[in-house]
């Protein structure tokens, strides 16, 4: 890694060169909610005016850059008796701007998942590889607990990470192209004051988070309280949406169908991002659902992010974003259903009885 | 030899929209009985708008009909807002002109090719056509689907729209989109050509019966939304007066109502506009218009076919200079923020069938009491009427046979383009 | 489906509107670009609104709207005859729609204030699985035709047919809108069937349900949403009504 | 034009650690193209079921094509879709890949209207399999319910290629009706010829039926069990195997001896598409294969 301080006003100048020559994304101001507040998504730009930079939090991540909702795997066409089958990996190069530690940290644990074991995925790969990030710090936002799940910083999965020193920005660049790029500005090396500046705003960072979510233990927890009546409780509540797993950097179950083209000669095997909130998402042939009830399910969202998958070397693939508890219409959010599974085990600790036995 | 007997009785007609019946009756030379009957069954629009909140209204009388959604949205949001005295952006107020525009181009488009066309060709629908006159039918197709942009792109869908509201328009469509949808209506500039010279080639019954024509006019541009009344018999008045202008009676033979002026029946459509605002169109519009030897006033109804075509081409220019204006627009205000407060107004506009009014009363917590819909195939009814027994006899004078009286009548109905179920709302 | 040894016959088709906008059928020629195609896959027999050709030996009868006259349940009944295939298709066929609206006024009062005295043949409203058996259901108003391409192309390559079975909010937080509920509205989304890519929502206006309840929606936890929010009663009842298509859902007083 | 990011350029830069060498034939081949195969031939075997025989036209691929028993594969139909199914064939078959089908939904369903001579794609082989080599010189008790029997197939062929090298082998097979009963052709060569110990029973008997009648726990009374030496292979609906292993486990086999396949919603095969977790396990990955005590360990397994 290289560290390089560049003014602000010079940054902009930076920014605004790259983005007038690539397919660039960046946070953008779309609304006003019903409190005033102001409503951002990542979205195509133009010009450096275009950027909202000091913008609180996007309502859905970045994922779908890299893991669109909707994409064609392989294609097929039909002759008269036969088929062929038809793959390309390909990707347009893309810059995304304004990226948060988490958010990048998501994206490295979809690369843990996508890309790694036996069976990565290609096009996943393609699009990933010609992705350029720049990710940027920021203060909490008062529900925030990325630090609870050691996402807050973040040393890798990024080509330019820039630190708010105040005047300046302090850069991390994480890739020669980067540093090419910045060769053509007015950057300079830090100076020890500037160092001090750095480790002032990690600190502030750190010292920021308003929502603390202890998760240590959570995995044996989940093991245990696989039955609890929080479940229920909590799934009583749930709308089966899937907006929490839309709106999630790291969730990306899908599905899987084909689709033949009108002139049927052709199909298209087309992947969509799903969600295990959804009522079919375990349904088999004969209409047997391996979860029926939508506590089963909502369940299933918390075991994939904080016991974690065994393919994925049982990582826990929540970042604290908090994004899905941001979205979540029926006020489900991971700090409430976390504390409320461990006041649950703890109370059973307290009467040294075992969790409720299964039914 | 004349023909001194004939009758004719068709049941629920062909290639327009909607459920309407055919009879005809000659005997001995003798006109027994011609009526264009609408047995289509009615839906009682007026009643269920009563107690439905305002912001809703819109969204149920655009189901009215399925081609001209547009309109009727507009139609009910424009008396909504003169009711409740509500003034939409300006930015809005462009928009809402060029979903006008892409109605009117992709209705115009699907009656003409799908629904006038084939019988010139003598062909029982388009489908036919797709082999043997591919050129016109992609002409068409392309046509319709640049209408059909234009509708999606202002209003998020091609029918029924979702982003017109009353106070505005609720979301922007995007710069990249409006120039995009600008190079596609570019790129159908050639096939207005296309189609002038295949419709050249096809033969325009030869009839002509003396009728007012009614349309929108203000007297700066060729009129959509809102303005005066006029008829080529010179009457003049405020939107808010078109009772005066409809006087609508019922019938036995028929669910729809009709209406007459200062004649027996009188006609609404792109004719009537034609009639009355030749001066406003596009100058290519007005070129096109005279190739067919189309002056005002012209009284052919068969040339209504032709006015459509006329308009298309106003259209496609007028909504490329339109666009190339938004672009300049920031189009961030979109909406008026508004409460609701009592009062009653009248929204008329231009759907691709004629003027078109909604009549709308509100009370101070913005329900809706009272509603009233006068549609432009309702207007049309009585003259299609009579347009019908004129052009039996003068067939019959001709020597014509069943089989082409019939035709000749179906065409002469289809003409108006009638939508029907509008009629019956 | 010739490369997998078997092959199909052009689907032989009629379509019939009954009371309703037509809108639905509108959209059957729609979607230019593939509309060759798609006609190519259908043998129109009857088809009143574009071609004047009519036969009664069709396999697959689309129906659009819904039933509000004697003579129209004769039609519907003769249609179901003919058909081996029967689909409701649209807002009005499937449910009843807008025009259900008319229930809620007493019938010969809806026919005094708009026809005064003349005699009018109507009945209450009524959707078409109410009058005969439907094979299939394609609801939205209109029905996009995306939806309708690909259920035609399923009946013709003979693949069974289905629904999304999730709620709207799926195409909307794909398409990235702004959740109304955050704007201060109600929106039906979370309870509606998915299937329309969410063109309500994304032109920011509230879903009103045309297409129905998803699969088991949790209707306590959306009202309880409702009066959280402090969004009003009225209104919600007012869009559960709108296209009829909430009828079990919103007489649910509690 | 500086600032332009030129697609190769981004792509030397080693963002995404571990990058998989996707040039490497095999692995590209098995995330998203389908091994072409043509349906040599199908045997229909009740009204329910169909055997597919495939070969794999390309002589390399049929060569990296290797399974173990108990494994499954991806089978495309295309234009219909892609779904889970058991190899139901030898081991040792090179040649061809036998697949038994049940008429279940959508791609099942066309399936059973294609004929000889289409072709289909299958990726794979996926998922565990049966510990054939850690069987060896045991006794071995076979339980198949219903449809069980087509993953059963696959180590069935394995001990009588290797017949030798296993102890007692039984085979107990129940259906509901004797109309189910699956390769019945095949029962004689598997008791005269490969000296398997074979016994069938049906819930409901009919006129014909000369055999047993009950549930297929009833089987137990006929064979003897030396629990010290005897590994056993469950395979049918959930509540079947539930009910059999109880029962050996009563009899006193380890459980980590008994061995059962579990089903679940799949939709890539590859541990990616998360439809078919148990608990936190991918059964397209750490099963379908598993042994009874791992499906204990297994929330909502059964
Ligand atoms: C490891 C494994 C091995 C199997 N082996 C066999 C076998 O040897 N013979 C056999 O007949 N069946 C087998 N099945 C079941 C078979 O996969 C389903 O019957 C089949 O997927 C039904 O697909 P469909 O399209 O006909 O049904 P639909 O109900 O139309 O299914 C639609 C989609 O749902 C999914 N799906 C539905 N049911 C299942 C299911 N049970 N398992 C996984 N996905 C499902 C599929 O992705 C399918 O495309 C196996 C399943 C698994 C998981
Ligand atoms: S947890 Fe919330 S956002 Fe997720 S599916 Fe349930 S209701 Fe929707
Ligand atoms: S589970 Fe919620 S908090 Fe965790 S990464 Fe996903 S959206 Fe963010
Ligand atoms: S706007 Fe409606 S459909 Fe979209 S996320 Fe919100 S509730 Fe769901």
């Amino acid at each position: 890694m290289i560290y390089k301080i560049i003014t602000k006003p010079e940054f902009r100048k930076f920014i605004d060169a790259l983005v007038r020559q690539n397919l660039s994304y960046a946070p953008k101001e779309v609304d006003v909610d019903k409190n005033g507040e102001p409503v951002y998504q990542f979205k195509e730009v133009s010009s450096v005016s275009d950027i909202a930079f000091d913008y609180s939090v996007t309502a859905s991540s970045a994922k779908h850059f890299l893991m669109p909702f909707k994409e064609d795997l392989s294609r097929f066409t039909f002759t008269d008796k036969d088929w062929q089958q038809d793959i390309t990996y390909e990707a347009q190069p893309i810059v995304l701007i304004g990226l948060r530690a988490c958010d990048i940290s998501a994206v490295t644990i979809l690369d843990n998942v996508l890309l790694n074991g036996q069976f990565p995925s290609p096009h996943y790969l393609a699009r990933r590889k010609n992705t350029f990030i720049i990710g940027m710090d920021h203060l909490p936002l008062p529900d925030c607990f990325c630090k609870s799940m050691n996402h807050h910083t973040v040393n890798d999965g990024f080509n330019l990470f820039c630190s708010d020193i105040g005047d300046s920005y302090y850069l991390s660049i994480n890739s020669s192209k980067a540093f090419n790029y910045l060769k053509e500005f007015e950057i300079s090396d830090p100076t020890d004051e500037d160092d001090c500046k750095l480790i002032e705003r990690r600190k502030l960072i750190k010292h920021s988070f308003k929502t603390e979510v202890e998760v240590t233990g959570l995995p044996s927890f989940l093991d245990i309280e696989f039955d609890s009546p929080i479940w229920t409780k909590w799934g009583d509540k749930c709308l089966n949406c899937g907006t929490c797993a839309m709106v999630c950097p790291t969730c990306y179950c899908y599905n899987m169908e084909d689709r033949p083209d009108t002139d049927l000669k052709g199909s298209a095997r087309q992947k969509q991002l799903y969600s295990c909130n959804l009522v079919d998402f375990a349904e088999v042939a004969g209409e047997h659902n391996f979860r029926p009830k939508n506590g089963d399910r909502l369940k299933y969202r918390y075991y994939h992010h904080y016991l974690g998958f065994a393919e994925n070397a049982n990582q826990q693939i929540c970042v604290g974003c908090n994004r899905c508890g941001r979205a979540c219409l029926a006020d489900i959010n991971p700090k409430d259903v976390i504390n409320d599974l461990r006041m649950e085990k703890e109370s059973c600790m307290i009467c040294a009885s075992p969790s409720p036995p299964r039914t | 030899m004349t023909k001194v007997n004939c009758s004719i009785d068709v049941h629920h007609l062909t290639r327009v929209e909607g459920h309407g019946d055919i009879r005809i009756s000659i005997k001995e030379g003798k006109l027994i009985d011609a009526t264009w009957a609408v047995v289509e069954t009615p839906r009682f629009f007026e009643v269920m708008v009563k107690g439905m909140s305002a912001q809703r209204v819109p969204f149920l009388t655009s189901r009215i009909c399925g081609i001209c959604s547009i309109s009727h949205a507009l139609a009910s949001i424009r008396s909504l807002e003169r009711a409740m005295e509500i003034t939409p952006p300006d930015a809005a107020e462009k928009i809402r002109l060029l979903a006008m525009h892409g109605e009117t181009l992709q209705s115009h488009a699907l009656h003409l090719f799908f629904l006038a066309i084939p019988d010139f060709v003598n062909t029982p629908s388009v489908l036919p056509l797709i082999k043997s006159h591919p050129e016109i039918v992609q002409a068409g197709l392309r046509l319709k689907e640049a209408g059909n942009a234009i509708s999606a792109l202002t209003t998020g869908r091609l029918t029924h729209p979702v982003s017109l509201v009353v106070g505005g328009v609720s979301k922007a469509p995007e710069k990249k989109d409006l120039l995009a949808l600008k190079h596609q209506l570019e790129g159908v500039l050639p096939d207005l050509e296309k189609t002038d010279a295949f419709c050249k080639t096809l033969t325009i019954p030869d009839f002509t019966r003396e009728t007012e024509f009614v349309s929108l006019y203000n007297g700066i541009t060729y009129p959509f939304i809102g303005g005066d009344l006029l008829s080529t018999d010179g009457i003049r008045q405020n939107e808010n007066e078109y009772l005066t202008m409809t006087n609508e009676y019922l019938e036995e033979y028929t669910t729809s109502k009709l209406t007459k002026l200062s004649r027996e029946s009188f006609a609404a459509g792109a004719l009537a506009r034609f009639n009355n605002n030749y001066a406003f169109l596009h100058p290519r519009a007005k070129e096109a218009a005279e190739t067919f030897g189309l002056r005002p006033v012209n009284h052919n109804p068969f040339m209504n076919n032709i006015a459509q075509l006329v308009e298309c081409h106003h259209i496609v220019h007028d909504a490329i200079s339109m666009i190339e204006k938004l672009l300049d627009d920031p189009l961030d205000q979109l909406k008026t923020q508004w409460t609701p407060k009592a009062g009653a107004a009248t929204g008329a506009v231009e759907a691709p069938r004629g003027i078109l009014y909604h009549h709308m009363e509100v009370d101070e917590s913005g329900k809706v009491v009272k509603g009233d819909c006068i549609i432009p195939t309702t207007q049309n009814n009585a003259n299609i009427h009579l347009d019908l027994s004129a052009l039996a006899l003068q067939a019959l004078e001709e020597g014509k046979n069943d089989k082409e009286i019939q035709l000749l009548c179906e065409m002469a109905v289809r003409s108006y383009d009638p939508c029907i179920s509008c009629s019956v709302h | 489906m010739q490369h997998l040894g078997f092959s199909h016959t052009k689907l032989k088709i009629g379509s019939f509107d009954f009371t309703c906008c037509e809108g639905c059928q509108l959209q059957l020629a729609n979607h230019e670009s593939s509309l060759p195609a798609f006609l190519e896959l259908l043998d129109i027999r009857n088809f009143r609104e574009i071609s004047s050709e009519r036969h009664d030996d069709y396999d697959i009868a689309l129906v659009e709207g819904s039933i509000t006259r004697q003579d129209e349940v004769e039609r519907l009944e003769t249609i179901r005859k003919n058909a081996k295939v029967l689909v409701a298709y649209g807002s009005c066929a499937c449910f009843g729609g807008v025009n259900s609206l008319k229930n809620n006024f007493p019938l010969d009062q809806a026919v005094r204030e708009v026809y005064g005295d003349k005699s009018v043949d109507t009945l209450p409203v009524r959707k078409i699985s109410d009058v005969v058996k439907v094979d299939y259901s394609i609801p939205g108003c209109p029905v996009s035709k995306e939806e309708v391409e690909r259920i035609i192309v399923s009946i013709a390559t003979g693949s069974i047919i289905s629904l999304p079975k999730y709620p709207v909010c799926v195409e909307c937080k794909q398409r990235l809108n702004t959740c109304l509920f955050d704007l201060g509205e109600i929106c039906l989304g979370p309870i509606t069937r998915a299937g329309c890519d969410a063109v309500c929502t994304s032109g920011k206006t509230p879903c009103l349900g045309c297409r129905g309840p998803a699969d088991d929606i949790n209707f306590p936890s959306f009202k309880q949403l409702v009066s959280d929010l402090k969004l009003s009663r009225d209104e919600l009842d007012e869009k559960l009504g709108f296209y009829n298509c909430f009828e079990e859902f919103r007489h649910d007083k509690s | 034009m500086r600032f332009t990011i030129p697609s190769q350029d981004v792509n030397r830069e080693p963002f995404a650690r571990n990058v998989p060498d996707f040039h490497y034939r095999s692995a590209l081949m098995q995330t998203d193209r389908g091994y072409k195969c043509r349906i040599t031939n199908i045997v229909s075997l009740t009204e329910q079921e169909k055997l597919f025989q495939l070969r794999i036209l390309d002589p390399d691929e049929r060569n990296l094509f290797r399974f173990r028993p108990g494994q499954f594969l991806m089978l495309q139909v295309p234009g219909y879709g892609e779904i889970p199914i058991s190899i139901s064939s030898s081991t040792s078959n090179n040649e061809q890949i036998e697949l038994c089908i049940r008429k279940a939904g959508h791609v099942t369903s066309t399936l059973f209207q294609t004929q000889a001579g289409a072709h289909v794609a299958i990726r794979g082989p996926f998922g565990s399999s049966f510990p054939m080599e850690e069987m060896m010189d045991r006794n071995i008790i076979l339980v198949a319910g219903g449809l069980g029997i087509a993953p059963l197939r696959a180590p069935l062929f394995w001990i009588n290629d290797h017949r030798d090298r296993y102890r007692d082998v039984h085979m107990l097979y129940g259906t509901k009706d004797p109309s189910q009963l699956l390769f019945t052709y095949q029962f004689d060569e598997w008791e005269k010829i490969n000296h398997i110990d074979l016994h069938t029973i049906v819930e409901n008997a009919t006129e014909e039926w000369e055999g047993r009648t009950g549930m297929i726990t009833e089987l137990f009374s006929d064979i003897a069990i030396d629990p010290e030496n005897t590994y056993a292979i469950v395979c049918g609906p959930p509540v079947m195997f539930k009910f059999v292993c109880n029962y050996l486990d009563k009899q006193g086999i380890p459980m980590n001896r008994m061995f059962v396949s579990l089903e679940r919603r799949m939709h890539c095969g590859m541990g990616k598409c998360c439809r078919c977790m148990v608990g936190s396990t991918f059964t397209c990955v750490k099963g379908p294969v598993f042994d009874y005590w791992s499906v204990m360990n297994l929330k909502e397994a059964i």
